[in-house]
């Protein structure tokens, strides 16, 4: 009977159902920052609420993941899934197969793992850190768990790809990490592999510490590395201040909120299910809080001023706020040993530097080439 | 063309051009397989098909999936093998993009053809180039008919210079026509060309031409040894990725203008492996103190300088004005902090007083290339078992497991024996029948050398090209970066906050 | 005031439109509420599933399919 | 109906159902946090998703202005649509209050269930009560797997073995359960397939799972005298078990215990023995209220998880098995009769192998499977998801040249659409249709107008009407 009418086999177009999504959170425990925040939003209750707002993202899609990761003191640390014995981190499912424990009647079994997994993970770090940890630091690794949960993601959305997934990470410039600046469609960029069901990714950092100045490089990299991904950073800011986190989320597009009196932050639920809930596809139909501005402001080598104009060294690129007497640059002008570390600085061999410009009457051989036109064959 | 150059040279260097004045029909004829005595082993590109067959060792059990599995760890690993050792960089480059618009880029042997590949491949290089070098300069030129041709002028906006590339095929305005590639390349123009775009370079920013070269020829109108004499006085720096074959002159131009190292000068055997080629340009090269080749007595003017720079503020503007740089109607955007005139988009020199116009992101963008991730190393099985590791510290990929540790010997021989006893247990695969590709580990697994962290291959290539960070050792006590100082008891505080139960109730009575 | 009425619109090609409108005229308009435009009818709801069927039988006489082959 | 097949996520058969109830069921209903669980995550469109999250711990009511600051002009369709299937769904109501501004309030029950579902508070007992078998005698997955591929199975041979040779006799299944195919009309008395029943076969297992059970949903309470809400909640409650895991019968209610027969039948779930009080939710249990896209991304995933998990062991190759070249040869790589029968609704199939069977895609044939109510998108997405990971590799998966094709071939036998709905006439003023028009057309239910007459058509009303009640109201 339907022959002759099309009406039904219009209608839909079955890709259209949201990507799963993975949400990596990255807690802050330093214990100095909660120490202080104890009157007003004990760190039991934090988690308590993260652990809602976890198992509220878990509901969405039945597919979407979550990690968590702690960013102590003195190291950051898988909280969700737990690292180590052998388990499968994007295969949540296989955990209830092998869980000792039945499932409790009144928990979904999913949300029940995630929970005791996190708390378990989490007093261990709590109770592992020792006095001399405490004296030695005082802020947090917000780098490393940064630097993980990207490492963990990139490799989450290889594995979500149905594609062969050993060809992508292949070239650095592949579909995943184009560019995120310009340009929506991209004939150029490599070979377009449309995926079925990506995996859309975010990284909300709970945090709770001020910037940590020795961390700046491995920040920012992990910041490009993010906007690369095009994954956004969101932040919740309970305390201190840094503006290393507010550039990440306004660089990659993410949600800055900072809930600085203690009546806001006891509403701290409400922001999570209502701020940062939201997935990538949620976010483009909602107006997001944001924008606002950030201070894109350098803050010079010397004198730790904060500049309008400054001056950079060529070779290094720190920045100053005045030209230097010397002439030598405070950074890389000086001698340096060469140190073992990581971060070693870039060795320079040394040579009398001569601050001399270069002048247009010093070019020996040969004479100024013609920019005219050139000479036809 | 097929002609012109003979597939199955053994010659060592390729083959010879001879670039030779007003010689224009020289170009046949100056080809020739001319054998010299010594020997090399044969790239893969020149054995033809029927060698690739042998390229994939089978393993024992009959299987390839193993030795493609290492000879595909061997190629991510390819390019990270190279800089890790902190140096001096040219952080601050003048590059000049040459691209071959000569009859030779009609060959089909990328898909569609050269041409095509090559301008595709040119446009995402823009885009990386300025990624990775936000401060840095470029301007693009093409070499068609003989002439060489400026397509866009220098400057650091990358969307300049890829509606330029895009321009190749699609002109904007009806004036042009589409450049088809056509007649020869003439690599003395070239670099004339490029010498003069790049003779207003600071001394403190490198002065670099990058040239695809699709021909086995270069026509050129006069002696393109003096040209390259002069490119050496001036400091350029020329990398040629070359296509077919290498040629004698490319590599001479390549060794010259980079004191004596011709390691830039590559020649591409498929598309993936001119995008490599291509992309590794984008690091910035490193200064060498004096360049030995120079043949003048004057030090090498790479006097590093101090710049004066302006990190403008956003601003956000309720009704839109025009921006200095394109005259648009803009909501906003940066204002010039010695002018205050507004651009739109930075970096770029203020279109008004001239002064560079930067974010501090911008300048944090380059600091990998000064302070890079120190490569990771191969994993043994013997090493693997001292640590034991079972998973990717930072991906929680799983290992495959360390196999039963065997007789010295036997792991030498990795004889089928042994092969079939270890698969019997359920134990992995054989280990070391053959030798690994170069750079693959034979236990999937990369030690970071300061943390004795292991990683899997796909976070070692991630963390060398994207993120430029050792995950381990950014989340270890002992090699993270910390500050000093603290006050104790807190600890106890928390764990006993935690103690009283991160429970399942309702998290906060908002009723 | 305005009015809603309950109906079914059909939409159609011009040349399917014409052999309706005759299918209704035949029938003493009982299928066509109104004309609206050259491609679309607004039908009677419980008239559809009839209008359809003779539809079917028309084309079925007047149009010839060109059937293929199959063959490889 | 076509408000349905909008929301994104939702299932439609089951949503219709829902929307079916009325309010005092439902709320009956959402008292279980596990329904109130499935329903959220199954039934929502992403939008009423995020908008039910954001209000699920808010101390007062969303007031309306607040909702539209938050969402983004450009999104009003979604939001409409959002709140059209919250409310009819009796999820959120507009604030009782009379004076004040307009706005919503989430229900009672569901965000009390919800917030019990998400923090794993209160007493119900409504994701399972988990038994160990006596004697520890444990069934492992696979005998689940096996269990409900061989039952369902079972049930698509019965359905296809009326139109293929070579089939009867493999299908054993329960009277109860072929008097339900009828009376879905799945098969005709005769035990003919029917056309709903070929459409039936090409979707996927999840889809024909829910189809049949929305048939016992509908069926089931006048014959069998059951509770739909119990009947619901249980399945609801099967979506959010733990697959391996054994659960107690002993708190279901009497319907739940009478439904776990026909369940069994179904391979929905697995019973060891009817005597111990004891059983197993299989597969396509634990996936009930997963979406599409959650079953489709676990593919790649490593552990098996449904389709694949179901075509494991059948003999075909584990993922996809099909083969589509630009030629429009098909080469499928099965033994499994069942799938070879449901290649044949459209394929003409030339070659039967041991391990695979060659065909060719051809107008006649794909016109023969739309002449019987299979769509040319049905096609395809089987065709799709059924493809051999060599396929997978390449972007699009299938050639495109035979997916346009197979569309094409579809609408050569379009003459017409139709489109059931209302028409607005005899607007008094030209700026209030001007209006309305415009509401139709941001919310997308404006199927067609005509600016000269003043006269457009809609597929519901129930929105214009709100919409033109409120725009009264503002004017006075």
């Amino acid at each position: 009977m339907n022959a002759i009418d099309g009406t039904d086999r219009h209608v839909r177009d079955s890709d259209n159902s949201p990507p799963p999504s993975l949400l990596t959170v990255i807690l802050d425990t330093n214990p100095h920052a909660w120490a202080l925040l104890s009157d007003t939003l004990p760190l039991s209750k934090a988690v308590a609420n993260l652990l809602v707002f976890i198992n509220a993202h878990l509901s969405f899609n039945h597919a979407n993941q979550v990690a968590v990761i702690a960013s102590h003191i003195q190291r950051a640390q898988w909280l969700y899934p737990t690292p180590h014995p052998p388990r499968s981190s994007s295969s949540p499912e296989e955990n209830g197969t092998s869980t000792p424990t039945p499932p409790s009647a009144t928990k979904y079994h999913r949300f029940a793992i995630i929970e005791r997994e996190l708390q378990d993970n989490l007093s261990r770090v709590i109770s592992q850190t020792t006095a001399a940890d405490l004296t030695s630091s005082t802020t947090t690794q917000i780098a490393g768990a940064l630097s993980i949960a990207l490492s963990h993601i990139s490799r989450a959305t290889q594995l979500s790809s149905p594609n062969d997934s050993s060809g992508i990470s292949l070239d650095s410039t592949g579909p995943t990490l184009s560019n995120p600046t310009d340009t929506p469609t991209d004939p150029a960029d490599g070979t377009p592999r449309a995926r079925r069901s990506p995996l859309t990714s975010r990284i909300l950092i709970v945090s709770v510490s001020g910037d940590l100045a020795a961390q700046y490089i491995p920040v920012m990299n992990s910041i490009f590395a993010a906007q690369r991904q095009r994954v956004p950073l969101d932040v919740l800011k309970l305390a201190g201040d840094t503006v290393f986190l507010q550039q990440a989320a306004d660089a990659t597009g993410g949600v800055y909120i900072a809930p600085s009196s203690p009546s806001a932050r006891a509403g701290l639920l409400q922001y999570l299910m209502m701020g940062f809930l939201p997935d990538a596809r949620a976010r483009a139909a909602l107006v997001m809080p944001g924008g606002g501005e950030v201070d894109f402001r350098a803050a010079c080598f010397c004198h730790r001023r904060v500049v309008d104009v400054g001056f950079v060294c060529s070779v290094c690129l720190s920045i100053f706020c005045e030209p230097l007497e010397e002439g030598e640059c405070l950074t890389c002008g000086t001698r340096l040993s060469l140190g073992a570390a990581v971060a070693a600085k870039p060795v320079v061999v040394p040579r009398p530097k001569k601050k001399k410009k270069r002048k247009v009457g010093d070019i020996t051989g040969t004479s100024t080439p013609m920019s005219a036109g050139t000479p036809g064959p | 063309m097929d002609g012109e150059y003979i597939q199955d040279v053994s010659d060592d260097d390729g083959v010879e051009v001879a670039s030779r004045s007003g010689n224009n029909g020289a170009a046949g004829g100056a080809y020739g397989a001319r054998a010299r005595g010594r020997t090399r082993a044969k790239e893969r590109w020149e054995s033809g098909i029927q060698a690739d067959s042998i390229a994939f060792g089978e393993g024992p059990d009959g299987n390839l999936a193993e030795s493609l599995e290492a000879e595909e760890q061997a190629r991510k690993r390819a390019r990270l093998r190279q800089d890790n050792k902190p140096v001096q960089r040219g952080i601050i480059r003048h590059v000049v993009l040459i691209l071959d618009l000569s009859e030779a880029m009609l060959e089909k042997d990328m898909r569609p053809n050269r041409y095509i590949v090559t301008i595709n491949h040119a446009q995402a290089y823009v885009r990386e180039f300025f990624e990775q070098n936000p401060i840095s300069q470029m301007c693009v030129m093409a070499m068609h008919d003989g002439l060489c041709i400026r397509l866009s002028d220098l400057s650091g906006n990358p969307a300049d210079h890829i509606a330029a590339i895009q321009g190749i095929r699609y002109p904007k305005s009806a004036r042009q026509a589409a450049r088809e590639p056509k007649g020869s390349p003439s690599l003395q123009n070239a670099l004339e060309m490029a010498r003069a775009a790049l003779y207003h370079a600071p001394s403190h920013s490198t002065r670099e031409v990058i040239i695809v070269l699709g021909a086995l020829l270069s026509n050129d109108p006069g002696d393109i040894h003096k040209t390259i004499k002069s490119c050496v006085n001036d400091r350029l720096r020329v990398a040629i990725i070359g296509m077919g074959a290498r040629l004698r002159i490319c590599q001479e131009i390549c060794a010259k203008t980079n004191a004596g190292d011709d390691s830039v000068y590559g020649v591409c055997q498929d598309e993936k492996n001119l995008r490599e080629l291509l992309m590794a340009t984008t690091t910035p090269p490193v200064i060498r103190q004096t360049a030995p080749a120079l043949p003048s007595s004057e030090p090498t003017p790479n006097a590093a300088s101090l710049l004066m720079m302006g990190f403008p503020s956003r601003v956000t503007e309720s009704t839109p004005s025009l921006c200095a740089c394109h005259n648009n109607l803009t909501r906003g955007g940066y204002m010039c902090s010695r002018c205050q005139v507004k651009v739109c988009s930075l970096p770029r020199a203020c279109p008004s007083c001239g002064m560079t116009l930067i974010l501090s992101t911008h300048l944090a963008r380059s600091y990998h290339h000064l302070f890079p991730l120190q490569s990771w190393v191969e994993v043994s099985w013997k090493r693997a078992r001292e640590l034991g590791s079972t998973e990717c510290q930072a991906c929680m990929t799983h290992f495959p497991p360390v196999p039963e540790p065997q007789e010295p010997d036997a792991m030498q021989e990795g004889t089928d024996k042994s092969t079939g006893t270890d698969t019997a247990n359920g134990a992995p695969k054989p280990v070391k029948q053959r030798p690994r590709a170069e750079g693959a580990s034979e236990s999937s697994r990369y030690e970071c050398r300061s943390c004795h962290c292991h990683f899997c291959i796909d976070c070692d290539v991630y963390c060398h090209t994207v993120l430029h960070n050792c995950p381990g050792c950014l989340s270890n006590p002992n090699t993270a970066p910390t500050d000093a100082e603290t006050n104790p008891e807190v600890v106890a505080e928390m764990a006993a906050g935690l103690e009283n139960g991160v429970n399942g109730g309702e998290p906060m009575d908002m009723e | 005031m305005v009015k809603a009425l309950k109906g079914v619109l059909v939409q159609c090609d011009p040349s399917i439109k014409a052999i309706l409108l005759k299918i209704d005229a035949d029938s003493g308009n009982e299928y066509i509420i109104e004309d609206l435009d050259e491609e679309t009818l607004f039908v009677k709801e419980s008239k559809v599933a009839s209008l359809k069927e003779k539809l079917k039988v028309t084309l079925r006489e007047t149009v010839r399919e060109n059937t293929d082959s199959d063959s490889e | 109906m076509n408000a349905s097949s909008d929301t994104m996520t939702a299932n439609p058969q089951a949503l219709e159902v829902l929307q079916g109830f009325p309010g005092t069921k439902l709320e009956q209903l959402y008292r279980q946090p596990s329904t109130a669980l499935a329903v959220f995550r199954r039934m929502l469109p992403h939008l009423a998703k995020t908008i039910v999250m954001a209000m699920l711990y808010m101390p007062n009511p969303f007031l309306a202005s607040d909702l539209d600051a938050w969402i983004r002009p450009d999104a009003v369709a979604e939001k409409e649509q959002a709140l059209l299937v919250l409310t009819s769904l009796h999820i959120m109501s507009t604030s009782l209050q009379a004076q004040g501004p307009r706005a919503y309030i989430l229900g009672k029950a569901f965000a009390k269930s919800l917030r019990q579902a998400l923090t794993g508070s209160g007493e119900h007992k409504s994701f399972g009560v988990p038994c160990r078998p006596p004697g520890n005698d444990v069934v492992d997955v696979k005998t689940l797997d096996d269990h409900a591929r061989r039952q369902w199975e079972d049930i698509l041979y019965y359905m296809v073995g009326s139109t293929t040779v070579g089939v009867e006799g493999q299908s054993h299944i329960s009277d109860a359960t072929k008097s339900l195919l009828e009376l879905g009309n799945f098969v005709d008395k005769r035990g003919r397939i029917t056309q709903t029943g070929f459409t039936f076969l090409l979707q996927e297992v999840n889809a024909q799972v829910w189809s049949l059970l929305i048939v016992y949903l509908n069926r089931a309470p006048e014959l069998l005298k059951m509770d739909s809400v119990d009947i619901l909640s249980f399945i609801f409650m099967l979506g959010s078990l733990e697959l391996g895991q054994g659960y107690s019968t002993a708190n279901l209610s009497s319907t739940q215990k009478q439904m776990l027969d026909d369940l069994g039948d179904f391979g929905i779930i697995y019973r060891p023995s009817l005597k111990t009080p004891i059983f197993y939710p299989t597969r396509l249990a634990t996936t009930l209220t997963s979406d599409a896209s959650a079953l489709h991304s676990s593919a790649a995933a490593p552990t098996p998880t449904f389709d694949t998990g179901l075509a494991g062991g059948s003999g075909a190759a584990s993922k996809g098995y099909i083969i589509v070249e630009t030629n429009y040869r098909l080469y499928a790589y099965t033994e499994s009769m069942l799938q070879i029968s449901v290649l044949a609704l459209f394929t003409r199939l030339t070659m039967l192998f041991p391990n695979m069977v060659t065909g060719r895609l051809t107008k006649t044939s794909v016109q023969r499977a739309i002449a019987q109510g299979i769509t040319a998108d049905q096609i395809i997405s089987y065709l799709a998801a059924h493809a051999h990971p060599q396929m997978l590799k390449s972007t699009p998966v299938l050639p495109p040249t035979v997916v346009d094709q197979i569309r094409l071939w579809q609408i050569e036998g379009d003459r017409m659409t139709t489109t059931s709905g209302y028409m607005m006439i005899e607007f008094a003023t030209e700026a209030e249709y001007r209006d309305t028009v415009e509401y139709a057309e941001t919310v997308g239910l404006l199927v067609w107008k005509s600016d000269a007459k003043r006269c457009f058509f809609v597929n519901r009303i129930e929105q214009i009407r709100s919409f033109m009640s409120n725009r009264r109201a503002a004017r006075a």
